[in-house]
């Protein structure tokens, strides 16, 4: 009998903690789960809900590097150009005009007028002139204008750049958010910059809310407020739009692309992108320094086999280093999957019965699990027995500087649009052991053709330059493309105006309900 | 994980006959007997996987592309279904008993043997021995184990040994606890008074009557340990530090199944509940020994 | 009383101090350097170098050691190397979200378990005892990492009633706060029922029944109040454990609480935010730790002598 | 109205356990008259605990189980009543001293919440009131007021128990069980509580049962001894009588082995073999396999009550001829 009245007192404490967790849900901003099947979260005063990966990690744009940060950067601050999302072409942001000398070695620049800081600062050419040289200063983002020289103030509004040596795409490097603008009080804490959103206030590690700047110089097509939320979880972005609690999911999951375009109430916004994933050999290590073995791999694998399976059908394979969008791309297709051959190779180069080799990527990437997977065993075919092994992002790093690899699988962002920024540091041998060139490929050929292909103005001779780097690296195999990327991010139905760029970043301000 | 009943009753006095004595007890509880009958299947379910699931020639049996073949639900020719390249996900989770049992023995190896010295000697000869000892034992608890696996992983090289050695330190306090607890109980009995009155040696009276009296906590604690470790191992997996593609760990599978957990749930359901019934078998197995060890709780 | 938990409060600072020792040591042999991190592949070394100048990675361990401990000692606990925030901010910024996260499955295991317990031990041998020891060992059994995922799976996903990420509103506190305090509830209902049998064959138990008192105020008067002691241990125990779980539970719900943080700060190598955050991670345990032993002598007068 | 108090008639009680059933109680049969104190002896695991606990109706359920036989207490049969009234009994009517005073008190209550719980439960008192009442029970049992506030842990053994002691006749029982109050004591502390219970006894008129092993403590303060063996009384009479004219074997040799100051026979006579596995039983009469009087039939037969004299019972069958 007492038992009894214990049992009942539990439950009823169970209960009563259970709807005391339950009560006043409804009252909640966000979050809440709407009925299953995926009614819209209707805008409320233009206020668009974004879930992205996760948040800036600096808000400051000259500390931070990440794409997470450069979304979020492009709202708050604008750089002096801009990449047009559909085209790649240049696009005047914070400048309103310029001029490139013939020798590619200065750059005028003429500001736009009348703009100022989200704090009612105006900008000038002083102004813009410290902010450049903050971010030459700066350890994380010097590199992108490392070729700058010196700054000279003209008048209020006109500034000229001089570069230490020739270098055509100067204007493509000045799109990079890391050479955005700045007020010199700009903190992580306090950004300060002319962008189109104004940092209202910030939960970390889960929320930003950015409110429309009124006195913006651009067009804002009518986004009032925007709540930018992290989830790191591609599926839960996707169940947050599903569910009602987002109008964009930022970066879906390729396996979830059918469920997205089986859904009415939701859209896939595709775009190409400007990232190539690709497979590294460690060129000065036997017995990759070996170009049979190079071709012998590149004839055992196949390669759109890999990008559909990888990446459930989306991007293409690659047939270059350059994805399609980047200016001078030259398209060779891969090498088609010959076992024979392969064979036949690595039995000219002594490794009839194969080898041990290491194939390493960074475990964040899953999907470079499932590549590497692919790939060991493709490689089994030709005896060559490739360890997985995936490491940090931070350990990766040290390894890959150093040489200690022997396999590779990494990516690269062509993020100014341009051939020069994909080929020079990947494929010079000054990129080596720091710079960019992951395979330690050395071809004076290839050197001299990057030098004059940075210095030279005329596109047809930049266009020719490019083609011949390209079918060299295709020869030499030092790195084995696999796939281009594609941007996938899913939105609601009435979101309107929604334009990817390559390089990943979309213009919110373009973006309007409808 | 947690509960660590400590005790040492009189275990000291009749021994032989004793371990008889828990084999016939622990024999008696169908839930022991379950998880013993578990665990043995499993066992040989690893030392057998190869025949269980063979090798096709050139590829190991756990990794058989067929990439006609992907995502298939369980049906009858894959009982558990296929995986993103198409492989057999039963032979994956057979494979994968192997590696599970195997990270865990090592891990319980390790951290039994490191954790029962360090246990002992601060049991034992108390004082600056033991409050050093046990300070660093402290020192170890308050970090939580998860974030001291990830950063001792972090600093080496991923694969077996960096699993080992986070999942192994992290388990070092339970066992030099445990240890700890019992060497004191049991030094204060009378009949390690007689063993010093007729002229023993300290390390004598620890070989020949502490320790043997210490076994039977230490026993219970490896088989949860085993349980412990395997879980721990798989978290890291989970995480993507573990033990590396294509070698099948059930966490890493886990992991890999979670990005199409929507639309293949048979890819995460399976390799989860491998590593619950592991675990379930285990505990259940420990349950019982200490049960059997110690009857009084039972009665 | 006071002495003693002045004594405590003073023997946690070397084992702080060790801590610090432990994750400064291993931060240190860790391969990844923070600032080619934070640089990205393709800056020149130069510039990297710059950076490691900057931060203060070019001095010797023992110097770089000892300049944390004595700027901790001041309460200056650095810098993000990321985010440029100080350290303390950052993480005190995320704490809560952490410890609420904590402070809901704990009161979940407990309003669970200790209930649970009791009645399982009070009968024992029923059918309820034995399903509850079941189910118990089965709790203790599952992977919380699994049970978040088929959570998710059934009340996310299929059944849509609830909410898979985020910690800001009850209905989100929900699963996340399931799926870590479901194993805790096992452990402290395997523990409060083995507790409870014990005290319920011990002499005294048998004296109350002596007297004429009724089965109901036994179990309540006498019997619970004594087995609810190792019963706090436990609890406190599992308090550290959860702030651990919580670490991979605020990863699969996307909760930005401190253990998400610390992950992102491991692999970004940001050395200050791992050396502060286990530091205040350790802190807290020790702290529960000590608020455990505390409680303990408040209900049981025996070890309460031993501390005057 | 009869003097008798206590009946038990043919009580036998079982427990049932993975290893079998273990016959703790058998066929036991015992009286006893208001006021009068009985001396329960026999050897470790006779029954002599169980007899008690059955009396309370505390034996516990499972394992343990009444299987036959009756308790009458002031004429009424205890096993006809509801647990509840069952309640109103214990500590009341009937109270019990238990054997272990270290741990029959709760180490978290106040010695004198503990006092003032029984009282509270059978008296019409208020809380303040029983606990002054829990006050003066400590006085009684010697025990300073002041130290009622105090934890079972702050006192000695032999304290404990006179705490035990006032706990148990804090409400004037009728029956006092004293399951070997002194067993677990220091000789010394053993004269003093057994001198104090003694007083106690008389101050409240409370009739009582001694269960000891011990024949010293019999021949101090029992009127009338039942000797049990294998779970049931093998002889019941007057101490006098007892002392002087043991009949059954196993009385006898309990006599034996007890070592003599005054004779110079330094040579004791241990009982041989030990007493029988009680889930195993021998056939018979339990005590034949060690009995030296032992006939054939005895290994056949279970022997009956028998009064051989007045108020003097035996179980034997050397005195069953005319049963």
């Amino acid at each position: 009998m007492k038992k009894r009245l214990i049992a009942t007192l539990m439950l009823f404490a169970m209960i009563a903690a259970l709807v005391a967790a339950c009560a006043q849900d409804d009252s909640a901003a966000n979050g809440g789960a709407g009925a299953n099947g995926g009614d819209a979260v209707p805008a409320v005063d233009d206020h668009l809900i974004v879930v992205a990966r996760g948040l800036a990690v600096n808000m400051h744009p000259h500390e931070a590097l990440d794409m997470n940060s450069a979304y979020l950067l492009n709202l708050v601050f604008d750089p002096l150009f801009r990449l047009n999302y559909a085209t790649m072409e240049i696009e005047y942001a914070l400048a309103e005009s310029s001029e490139m000398s013939e020798d590619a070695t200065s750059l005028n620049i003429t500001l736009r007028p009348g703009v100022t800081f989200h704090n009612g600062d105006p900008v000038n050419a002083e102004v813009v002139r410290d902010s450049l040289y903050h971010t030459m200063n700066s350890p994380l983002v010097g590199f992108l204008i490392s070729m700058v020289d010196n700054i000279e103030v003209n008048d209020e509004l006109n500034l000229t750049i001089n570069l230490a040596a020739p270098f055509a795409p100067i204007r493509r490097h000045l799109t990079h958010s890391g050479t955005a603008i700045i007020h010199p009080d700009t903190t992580n804490d306090n950004p300060i910059g002319t962008g189109a959103f104004i940092q209202e206030s910030i939960v970390l590690d889960d929320r930003v809310e950015l409110v429309a700047n009124e006195n913006w110089w651009g067009e804002n097509a009518g986004i009032n407020r925007i709540t930018w939320r992290a989830m790191p979880e591609g599926t839960a972005r996707l169940i947050e739009i599903e569910t009602g609690g987002a109008h964009i999911a930022w970066d879906v999951n390729p396996s979830d692309l059918p469920r997205i375009e089986a859904h009415d109430n939701l859209n896939v916004h595709r775009s190409s992108s400007i990232e190539t994933h690709f497979m590294a050999f460690q060129c000065e290590k036997a017995p990759f320094n070996d170009i049979r073995v190079r071709h012998a791999i590149a004839y055992a694998l196949d390669i759109p086999l890999l990008s559909y399976t990888a990446y459930e059908g989306t991007g293409s394979p690659a047939d270059s280093f350059l994805t399609p969008v980047v200016v001078y791309h030259h398209s060779i297709a891969p090498r088609a999957q010959n076992l024979d051959r392969a064979r036949e190779l690595m039995a000219e180069a002594g490794f009839a019965d194969g080898f041990s080799t290491t194939l390493e990527f960074n475990s964040e990437n899953q999907i470079y699990a499932q590549l590497a997977v692919m790939i060991a065993s493709m490689l089994r075919e030709i005896n060559i027995d490739a360890e997985i092994l995936q490491f940090e992002w931070g350990a990766y790093l040290d390894r890959v500087l150093a040489g200690e690899h022997e396999l590779m699988l990494l990516s690269w962002n062509t993020i100014t649009g341009d051939a020069d920024y994909g080929l020079f540091d990947t494929h010079h041998s000054s990129g080596f052991p720091f710079g960019g060139n992951q395979s330690f490929y050395s071809n004076p050929a290839t050197d001299a053709l990057l030098e004059e292909g940075r210095s030279t103005l005329d596109s047809a001779r930049r266009a020719e330059i490019y083609r011949l780097v390209q079918e060299q690296a295709f020869e030499a195999a030092n790195i084995l493309n696999i796939h281009h990327d594609e941007r996938l991010h899913a939105a609601v139905a009435s979101v309107r105006g929604f334009g990817v760029n390559p390089t990943g970043i979309i213009d919110l301000w373009n973006v309007f309900f409808g | 994980m947690g509960d660590v009943t400590v005790n040492v009753n009189n275990e000291s006095k009749k021994k032989r006959s004793q371990l008889h004595d828990v084999w016939r007890r622990f024999r008696k509880s169908p839930i022991a007997m379950t998880g013993l009958c578990v665990v043995v299947f499993m066992v040989l379910v690893a030392l057998f996987a190869d025949v269980i699931a063979p090798s096709d020639g050139r590829n190991p049996g756990y990794d058989i592309h067929n990439l006609g073949n992907r995502f298939q639900a369980p049906n009858a020719e894959h009982i558990m279904g296929t995986d993103e390249f198409g492989r057999d996900i039963f032979a994956r989770v057979v494979h994968g008993s192997r590696v599970s049992l195997l990270v865990g023995f090592i891990v319980v190896t390790f951290s039994m043997t490191l954790g029962v010295i360090v246990g002992a000697i601060a049991g034992f000869f108390g004082k600056v021995a033991e409050n050093i000892l046990m300070r660093f034992i402290d020192v170890l608890l308050s970090i939580p184990p998860i974030l001291l696996a990830i950063s001792i992983a972090a600093a080496m090289r991923p694969g077996m040994m960096s699993i080992v050695l986070a999942v192994g330190i992290g388990a070092l306090p339970l066992y030099a606890r445990v240890m700890r607890a019992s060497v004191l109980t049991v030094k204060e009995q009378e009949f390690i008074e007689a063993a010093y009155s007729i002229g023993a040696s300290k390390f004598r009276i620890i070989r020949k009557h502490v320790l043997p009296n210490c076994i039977a906590p230490i026993i219970v604690q490896a088989t949860m340990g085993l349980a412990y470790a395997i879980l721990w191992a798989a978290a890291l997996s989970f995480l993507g530090i573990g033990i590396q593609p294509p070698t099948p760990e059930w966490g890493a599978m886990l992991s890999e199944g979670r990005m199409y957990i929507r639309d293949h749930w048979h890819m995460v359901m399976f390799p989860g509940m491998a590593i619950a019934i592991m675990i379930f078998a285990l505990n259940m197995m420990g349950d019982g020994l200490r049960d059997a060890f110690d009857p009084r709780l039972k009665k | 009383m006071h002495k003693y938990i002045l004594r405590r409060l003073l023997m946690m600072v070397p084992v702080l101090i060790g801590v610090t020792f432990v994750i400064f040591t291993l931060t240190y042999i860790t391969e990844g350097d923070p600032a080619r991190m934070l640089a990205g592949i393709q800056a020149p070394e130069e510039q990297v170098e710059q950076l490691r100048e900057q931060l203060g990675l070019n001095d010797p361990f023992a110097v770089q050691y000892f300049r944390y401990i004595t700027n901790v000692a001041r309460l200056d606990f650095g810098t993000s190397f990321a985010t440029g925030r100080p350290v303390f901010d950052e993480i005190i910024s995320r704490f809560p979200t952490t410890m609420h996260l904590t402070a809901m499955s704990i009161i979940i295991a407990v309003l669970i378990g200790v209930p649970l317990g009791i009645l399982s031990a009070t009968k024992q041998y029923s059918v309820f005892d034995g399903a509850a020891t079941f189910v118990g060992l089965m709790g203790i059994s599952i992977p919380n990492f699994w049970l978040s995922l088929m959570l998710i799976l059934l009340f996310g996903v299929q059944l849509g009633w609830l909410p898979t990420s985020g910690f800001d509103t009850p209905s989100q506190w929900i699963l996340p706060s399931f799926s870590i305090g479901i194993s805790s509830a096992a452990i402290i209902m395997r523990m409060t029922r083995s507790s409870m049998l014990e005290v319920l064959r011990q002499d005294y138990i048998r004296t109350a029944k002596a007297k004429g008192q009724k089965g109901s105020v036994i179990i309540f008067r006498h019997a619970l109040k004594n087995a609810l002691i190792p019963v706090i241990t436990i609890v406190g125990l599992e308090i550290g454990v959860l702030l651990g779980g919580a670490i991979l539970t605020e990863n699969i719900f996307s909760i930005a609480g401190i253990g998400r943080f610390m992950v992102d700060a491991i692999a970004r190598r940001d050395y200050p935010v791992i050396q502060g955050g286990v530091l205040l991670l350790a802190l807290t345990f020790s702290l529960v730790n000590l608020i455990v032993d505390v409680i303990y002598a408040y209900v049981d007068p025996r070890i309460r002598s031993q501390y005057k | 109205m009869s003097d008798i108090l206590l009946k038990i008639e043919d009580l036998t009680v079982h427990y049932i356990t993975d290893d079998g059933t273990v016959h703790a109680v058998n066929d036991l049969n015992l009286s006893l008259n208001k006021g009068e104190t009985l001396g329960l002896v026999g050897e470790t695991g006779a029954g002599k605990t169980t007899t008690a606990l059955s009396i309370m109706g505390l034996v516990p359920n499972p394992p343990g189980k009444v299987i036959n036989g009756e308790v009458e207490f002031e004429g009424e049969k205890l096993f006809e009543k509801s647990e509840a009234e069952l309640r109103q009994v214990r500590g009341n009517k009937i109270s019990m001293i238990f054997q272990d005073p270290m741990t029959s008190l709760n180490p978290i209550m106040t010695v004198r919440d503990q006092i003032a719980e029984v009282v509270l439960l059978h008296e019409n008192l208020t809380a303040k009131e029983a606990k002054e009442k829990a006050d003066e029970m400590l006085l009684k049992v010697g025990i300073r007021a002041d130290r009622a506030k105090e934890f079972p842990h702050q006192f000695s053994g032999g304290m404990r128990q006179r705490v035990v002691i006032a706990i148990a006749l804090a409400c004037n029982p009728v029956l006092l069980i004293a399951d070997e109050p002194t067993t677990a004591l220091d000789v010394t502390i053993q004269a003093q509580v057994l001198e104090l219970m003694k007083e106690l006894k008389k101050e409240f008129n409370t009739a009582m049962v001694m269960i000891t092993h011990d024949l010293g403590i019999v021949a101090e303060i029992c009127d009338n001894v039942a000797i049990m063996y294998a779970g049931s009384v093998v002889e019941q009479a007057g101490k006098e009588e007892l002392f002087t004219n043991p009949k059954h074997p196993y009385t006898i040799g309990l006599f034996n082995s007890i070592p003599d100051i005054d004779s110079d026979d330094s040579v004791l006579k241990p009982i041989k073999g030990l007493m029988p596995d009680p889930t195993n039983l021998p056939t018979g009469c339990p005590f034949h396999p060690r009995c030296d009087l032992a006939m054939p039939q005895c290994s056949e037969i279970l022997p009956k009550r028998t009064e051989i004299s007045e108020n003097h019972y035996v179980k034997c069958l050397l005195f069953d001829g005319g049963g």
